[in-house]
């Protein structure tokens, strides 16, 4: 019987997760030899008509990765949505908005105006911005609207299963194609990734300590590492506690602290709020000076505890933003 | 902000030993404080877990409030003080995210300052009604009313889903 | 929605109105009409009182008829009623913990005058309950042993009253006093009130008593350092000073103390309030328990510099009692329950400058005054003045410090009643004339108004006003050398000049100056002032918050002596339920984690004050030992990965229940 | 140390001699005092009294002027001035109703009023800041044989003191040992002086100062020592009434810094000794 078709597609991404696909190496042949990738417009010349062309359910798996911040972006996602069987969000981004959600702490407005006008390298005195319409001598010009929010895969539409990593590590990816093959899937909505946190698969667990307090915060460039020690005790700040494990503790073995790229366990709702309540609950401070100043090594907690969950977590944007958005919208 | 009859809508999570306790004095004493707030009753103010703020606050809260003993009172010895360092993480945090830091609040109140829960409630709801509305949910759907129909509800991750099978799906 | 064992969920609400309490305020009705539209809710009642036996019954019945699997009540606050509804739903044959209470009367209706409001807030708070309670399963309470030795901390009346009964009952009990000698304030006392029966003739036979009980281990001198465990399990950390005599050896013939270098006693004596002066090594009054001298360590030459004849030691040859080389040293020992009984502390009347204490000489407090008319006092029960003269007019200055915002805003209960006792025994001594300067005269109680009019009958003369000043700045030579107090004597309408020989401050009570500090070792708490802070100031006056810890008498508030022996008698019958009861049921809240969610990332392991979580080396999880896990709940907060739960506090129930309060307006 | 100088109506009328000895004093013990420019009455305890919300106002305009003008505490040496002063900087800070009046009223004088000032009695300065030492360092000719009471007055200690203790205070007792006196134990140091009451209800206001004047006499002193115009006023004034009434009380009251004055070698003239109806040079100069 006929091969069942596949489609890779991207939206706000970097890439890194199609590069992860192409990271399968020679397994990869296995994949194609299986499969028939009839959509994967980042790596050959495929159209939309390609995918509007099949009847809907046609493709058996789509993997979208990258975070929605266009329409033309939701609109491929409606579109793969409707002739897929199994749409699976591919990565970080998908899952939870990834680096791209980074922007929610902004307004869209501010993020246009710093790009198009007040970047120091910008040089636009009569405030050009990009329009979705523009009139060129009787040429029109279209471009997807630039949304108010970056919003993950399953904020647009209903997603089946969540490949987390930013990028998902080869095993995993070649896990999630052998199962979807084998038609051995768990029910929808599951993360195809271990439902513990890393510390069980961290080469230097044995190391850290029972009673670990802190009494001070530092960052990773400013510190000689020690390669053995887990960094938690070393002073820095490591997700690892607070993040699914599955990826072989890759940045741990590579010196450097797990920043939670595979999202929270199933049974955490917001990510960064638990890092943050682990964290400093182990503090050695009792009094609000002595814990301010420990907590001023961590300059930035929302881009440390929501690197990649910002989109995703309970606040998911910046009040204000999302206040000049609705503005906009009335 | 319009005087329209619009009321703040607070969460408070007490501990039980203690500002529970003093709130239920405030009652046996008929002290009289504005109704917008709902007390929750934890066992110690070490229990409120962040994510309960921000969890109330994308519901629909306007303020949260977390009540507990004086440092040094607690009756699990220190459960106050982790409470402490959490809490100042967290308006950090909430800063960043553009919701005024005056909108959470931590307060030590012990068993018989009965009078105290009254005036912090009070003072609470009064800087509230200042501050205005947050209301998160009406911000986030007016936010994804760009949508247009199919705009998805709060999407919420699912819940304690069979891990058994999923581990011989990874790991083959 | 389905339940665990997915049978449907059927849940039963009931709505109290507390008779005019509740819905005076909450429109009752409404709330449980919004209650049966709620998911999951089958039946939904309101009912005048909840609490009572028919309200009680009406869970049971409805449990059997309805085949209800969750019940919720809305009344009153938890910490008082819970257990009344858990057993109710326990006798209707529901697990107890399928419940949940909702306070919408110390909340909602007691706290707020606007009933719309007020309605909505019950509203909200039944559907946070029941969304809550939905997510609610079955639990055990436990039963912790209880250890059958009890520790009475402070040798007052109370202390010794709570000692007799417990060890009369058979149980051991150690009793811990500070002070060398058991007997606390009242052992100061000459006579006492209303009766005027000696003091001593009706307290030296309990301290004898005490002493001689062979259930009784007496360490006096000692103080109670360090209190670890839980109820029916506490290790206690007891220091014990050094007496630097052997109490068992010394037989208190005080030969030593007349061999001692110091010829005459130089040292103020606590006992006499410092109107009398003592040795180094010294008894501590006559009728002391244990009858056994002790060295003051501050004071003794020996003990300071080393360079002594020690003409004590050969003074007690043949005993060989007294030991310079004794060490304070710290015992331990186990006990299953605590009285708590340290007594009170005497308002300092230097705080009121204007009443001259310490500036005039013949400016007492009741105190004072009671060492000087006591026959085992500095003057041998003759009143005198600093002059050595005895006193023609005597005044008493009522409410010294109590009763006014600047300083103590409450009232002591016993000055009034101590301050005529002294008044009419000067008047039988001495003939003086005796003046009692009162806001409100306080007889309560039996014999209390008879003793007014006996003191009334003595010819004891009492001016209504409270005094402002007292001053040696006479305005005419009448006033010349004497204490001259300016009053408004409210019934005669004006200011009056009264001179006086002797003024004596009625000086109330207050918390003693450690009450912190023995408050933060016995993990209790204080109300505002700082006294000892009961369960329920009406319901359970003798119990804290802390299961197994008791208070009893005057550091729970003042209180005269008949109350404080009542509240011992008291507290030592609760000590013994509790022993015999051998057991007390332990709130099932505690904490567990989930071996296959853990990661053995150790983040909760140093959060647990109890000690309670241990990590497995060789599994790598760690683990929470339920025995000693106290339910705080933090660890369940910290956890990175929500790998750790609490059983009645649940992640998911809180979230519930911040929806439920949430979802409605 | 410098302070902003707020002298109040008294000191440039009725209580010049305490200004005549303030600044010299002052001066010696190295304590810069710059006026407040321009400033206005501080309306005293009887505007307060009848309208506090327009009172503030006056209060807010002194302490706006010296806030206008650098850091630095305000030294109200006249008790009046200093309970009033600080009592407009206590209804500022609790009352927004009172707040809103005065910022109106600063907006029309283009002044802005922070209440970050505060505001201090010279003796507060004296003990704290110039501190014990450096006055006995200054004293040339040490009052030894001199017995003096020493008086405080109502406002300076009433209704809150927050440099001694309210009900028996201290500090100028000390000043006056370091001076080399011997201070005499007077127990009605914070006894009212008679106040205005001497104004409006002679016979209750004058036997008040009778009572002080007898009993500092009876207690052995030769002169009373005090901090405020009225106060010296009161119990300077009104001898040959106080006489006829119930006899002669005569003792000399002077100013705290006029005996510092003497003891510092100041020439009596200087101090404003001049100005006493009771006379007192006699009795200094033979100290």
């Amino acid at each position: 019987m006929a091969k069942p078709k596949i489609g890779f597609y991207w939206c706000a991404s970097c890439g890194g997760c199609e590069e992860a696909v192409v990271d399968l190496a020679e397994d990869i042949l296995a994949v194609t030899a299986a499969v028939d990738i009839v959509f994967w417009p980042v790596a050959m010349d495929y159209k939309k008509a390609d995918v509007t062309s099949l009847p809907d359910q046609a493709l058996t798996a789509t993997f979208i990765n990258g975070a929605i911040r266009t329409s033309e972006q939701e609109e491929m996602a409606r579109l793969l949505r409707a002739k897929s069987r199994y749409l699976i969000a591919f990565g970080a981004c998908a899952q939870l908005g990834g680096i791209p959600a980074l922007a929610n702490e902004f307004s869209r407005e501010a993020i246009l105006s710093w790009v198009y006008q007040d970047a120091p390298t910008v040089v636009n005195p009569e405030r050009v911005r990009p329009a979705v319409r523009t009139d060129d001598d009787g040429r029109t010009l279209t471009l997807p609207e630039f949304r108010n929010v970056v919003r993950t895969l399953n904020q647009v539409v209903e997603v089946d299963y969540y490949l987390p990593g930013c990028p998902p590590t080869p095993k995993l990816i070649k896990a999630a194609v052998g199962a979807l093959l084998e038609g051995k899937l768990p029910p929808r909505g599951t993360v195809l990734a271990p439902d513990v946190a890393l510390c069980e698969e961290c080469p230097r667990k044995k190391t850290k300590p029972q009673d670990l307090h802190f009494t001070a915060f530092k960052r990773p460039h400013l510190v000689p590492l020690d390669p053995e020690l887990c960094l938690l005790a070393q002073g820095l700040v490591c997700m690892g506690p607070a993040t699914r494990g599955g990826c072989g503790a890759l940045c741990p073995g590579a010196n450097m602290p797990c920043t939670g790229c595979f999202g929270p366990t199933s049974r955490v709702r917001d990510q960064g709020a638990k890092m943050l309540s682990s964290l400093t609950s182990a503090m050695e401070a009792k009094e609000v000076p002595e814990v301010e100043k420990v907590l001023a090594g961590i300059p930035d907690p929302v881009g440390t505890f929501y690197r990649y969950g910002l989109a995703g977590s309970l606040l998911r944007v910046n009040t204000t933003a999302a206040a000049a958005a609705s503005k906009e919208a009335l | 902000m319009p005087e329209n009859n619009w009321q703040p809508r607070i969460v408070a999570f007490f501990c039980s030993w203690c500002t529970y306790t003093a709130a239920d004095l405030a009652g046996v004493s008929r002290l009289k404080y504005a109704p917008n707030i709902r007390i929750i009753r934890l066992m110690c103010s070490g229990r409120v877990d962040p994510q309960f703020v921000l969890e109330a606050l994308a519901r629909g809260a306007d303020g949260v409030l977390i009540g507990g003993c004086h440092p040094g009172d607690c009756h699990y010895a220190e459960g106050n003080f982790k409470t402490l360092r959490r809490y100042q993480m967290l308006r950090r945090v909430l800063g960043a995210m553009g919701i005024s830091e005056e909108r959470i609040r931590l307060e030590w109140i012990s068993a018989s300052e009965g009078e105290r829960v009254r005036m912090v409630i009070n003072d609470l709801v009064e800087r509230i009604r200042i501050l205005g509305p947050l209301d998160l949910p009406g911000r986030l759907a007016a936010c994804d009313a760009e949508l247009g129909a199919s705009a998805q509800a709060l999407r919420l991750p699912q819940y304690r889903q069979p891990a058994a099978d999923l581990r011989e799906v990874i790991h083959g | 929605m389905k339940v665990k064992d997915d049978q449907p969920l059927r849940i039963g609400f009931y709505v109290c109105h507390c008779g005019h309490n509740i819905a005076g305020v909450v429109d009752c009705a409404a709330v449980a009409q919004y209650a049966a539209t709620l998911e999951g809710v089958v039946l939904s009642r309101d009912y005048k009182y909840m609490c009572s036996s028919p309200g009680q019954e009406l869970i049971r019945e409805d449990i059997r008829d309805h085949n209800l699997n969750r019940v919720v009540v809305a009344s009153c606050s938890p910490l008082l009623h819970e257990h009344t509804f858990r057993t109710a739903v326990a006798a209707g044959g529901l697990n107890p913990f399928l419940f949940q209470m909702v306070n919408i009367r110390e909340h909602d209706a007691w706290v707020h005058t606007d009933k719309a409001a007020a309605t909505d807030k019950a509203k909200a708070l039944a559907a946070a309950a029941i969304r809550r309670v939905a997510r609610h399963r079955p639990l055990e309470t436990t039963r912790a042993p209880i250890h059958p030795d009890v520790l009475v901390v402070g040798g007052g009346i109370s202390g010794i009253h709570a000692a007799l009964t417990l060890a009369n009952a058979g149980k051991k009990v150690y009793l811990v006093e500070r002070d060398p000698s058991i007997g606390g304030h009242m052992a100061q006392f000459d006579k006492t009130f209303p009766t005027l029966d000696c003091a001593a003739c009706i307290l030296t036979p309990k301290m004898s008593a005490v002493r001689a009980h062979k259930n009784i281990v007496l360490w006096t001198y000692s103080e109670v350092a360090k209190v670890e465990g839980y109820v029916g399990n506490y290790t206690v950390t007891v220091r014990r000073k050094a007496r630097y005599v052997q109490e068992e050896l010394c037989v208190g013939c005080q030969e030593c103390v007349e061999a001692c270098v110091f010829k005459e006693p130089k040292f103020p004596d606590r006992f006499n309030v410092g109107l009398s002066r003592r040795k180094p090594i010294y008894m501590p009054f006559p009728q002391a328990v244990p009858q056994a001298v002790v060295i003051d360590p501050e004071r003794c030459i020996e003990l300071k510099t080393g360079k002594c004849k020690k003409t004590c030691l050969e003074a007690c040859a043949d005993r060989h009692a007294i030991d310079f080389q004794q060490k304070e040293e710290l015992v331990q020992i186990h006990v299953g329950s605590m009285i708590v009984a340290t007594g009170y502390e005497l308002f300092d009347p230097r705080r009121l400058p204007h009443y001259g204490y310490g500036r005039y000489p013949d400016v007492l407090t009741t105190l004072e005054c009671e060492r000087l008319i006591s026959s085992s006092g500095p003057t041998g029960g003759e009143l005198r003045l600093h002059s050595g003269q005895a006193p023609t007019a005597v005044g008493f200055v009522l409410c010294a410090g109590s009763r006014d915002y600047k300083t103590n805003r409450w009232c002591s209960r016993t000055c009034c009643m101590h301050s005529m006792k002294l008044a009419q025994i000067i008047r039988e001594r001495t003939g003086a004339e005796v003046t009692l300067f009162y806001i409100d005269i306080r007889a309560p109680g039996k014999g209390g108004e008879e003793f007014y009019d006996r003191a009334l009958a003595q010819g004891v003369k009492f001016v209504r006003g409270r005094v402002a000043e007292v001053s040696d700045c006479p305005l005419s030579p009448a006033e010349q050398g004497k204490l001259i107090v300016r009053v408004e004597d409210t019934l005669a309408g004006m200011v009056r000049r009264i001179p006086l020989d002797m003024v004596v401050l009625a000086v109330g009570m207050e918390p003693q100056a450690n009450a912190q500090e023995v408050r933060r070792i016995m993990n209790m708490s204080c109300s505002a002032e700082g006294w000892f802070l009961e369960k329920h100031p009406k319901m359970a006056p003798v119990s804290t918050f802390t299961d197994g810890v008791f208070i009893a008498g005057c550091c729970q508030g003042p209180k005269d002596i008949p109350d404080s022996i009542a509240q011992a008698g008291a507290a030592a019958a609760e000590a013994l339920a509790l022993i015999d009861a051998g057991g007390i049921d332990q709130e099932p809240n505690t904490a567990y984690i989930s071996e296959e969610d853990c990661s053995g990332c150790k983040s909760c392991v140093d959060l647990c004050p109890y000690k309670a979580i241990a990590f497995d080396p060789v599994k790598e999880k760690a683990s929470i030992n339920a025995a000693l896990c106290k339910g705080c709940g933090v660890c369940v907060a910290a956890c990175p990965s929500g790998s750790i739960g609490q059983n009645l506090f649940e992640d998911q129930e809180v979230f519930e229940e911040i929806e439920g309060v949430l979802a409605h307006a | 140390m410098k302070y902003h100088y707020f002298p109040g109506c008294s000191l440039k009328g009725l209580g010049r001699a305490y200004e005549e000895s303030l600044l010299p004093v002052m001066e010696r013990l190295g304590v810069e005092l710059h006026e407040i420019e321009d400033w206005n009455c501080c309306g005293a305890t009887v505007y307060m009294a009848t309208d506090q919300g327009n009172a503030c106002v006056l209060g807010a305009r002194n302490m706006a002027l010296a806030e206008k003008n650098g850091a630095g505490d305000i030294v109200a040496p006249c008790n009046a001035c200093y309970l009033t002063l600080n009592k407009a900087k206590h209804c500022l800070a609790e009352s927004s109703a009172i707040r809103r009046n005065v910022e109106r009223a600063m907006a029309e004088a283009h002044l802005t009023y922070s209440g970050n000032l505060a505001v201090r009695h010279p003796l507060d300065v004296l003990v704290h800041d110039v501190g014990l030492e450096a006055i006995r360092r200054e004293v040339v000719r040490p009052l030894t044989k001199l017995k003096v009471a020493p008086y405080y007055g109502c406002q300076a200690v009433r209704p809150q003191c927050t440099f001694d203790d309210q009900w028996n205070p201290t500090s100028m007792d000390q000043v006056l040992t370091a001076l080399g006196a011997t201070v005499v134990d007077y127990p009605l140091k914070t006894r009212c002086c008679g106040g205005s009451l001497t104004g409006t209800v002679p016979e209750a206001g004058l036997r008040l100062t009778y009572i002080l004047l007898q009993e500092a006499l009876r207690r052995g002193a030769e002169v009373i020592a005090t901090i405020c115009p009225l106060c010296q006023f009161n119990l300077d004034g009104y001898h040959d009434q106080i006489a006829r009434r119930w006899g002669a009380v005569r003792i000399p009251v002077v100013y705290l810094t006029q005996l510092m004055g003497v003891a510092f070698g100041m020439a009596p003239d200087a101090l404003g000794l001049k100005r006493n109806f009771l006379p007192a040079e006699p009795l200094l100069a033979m100290s």
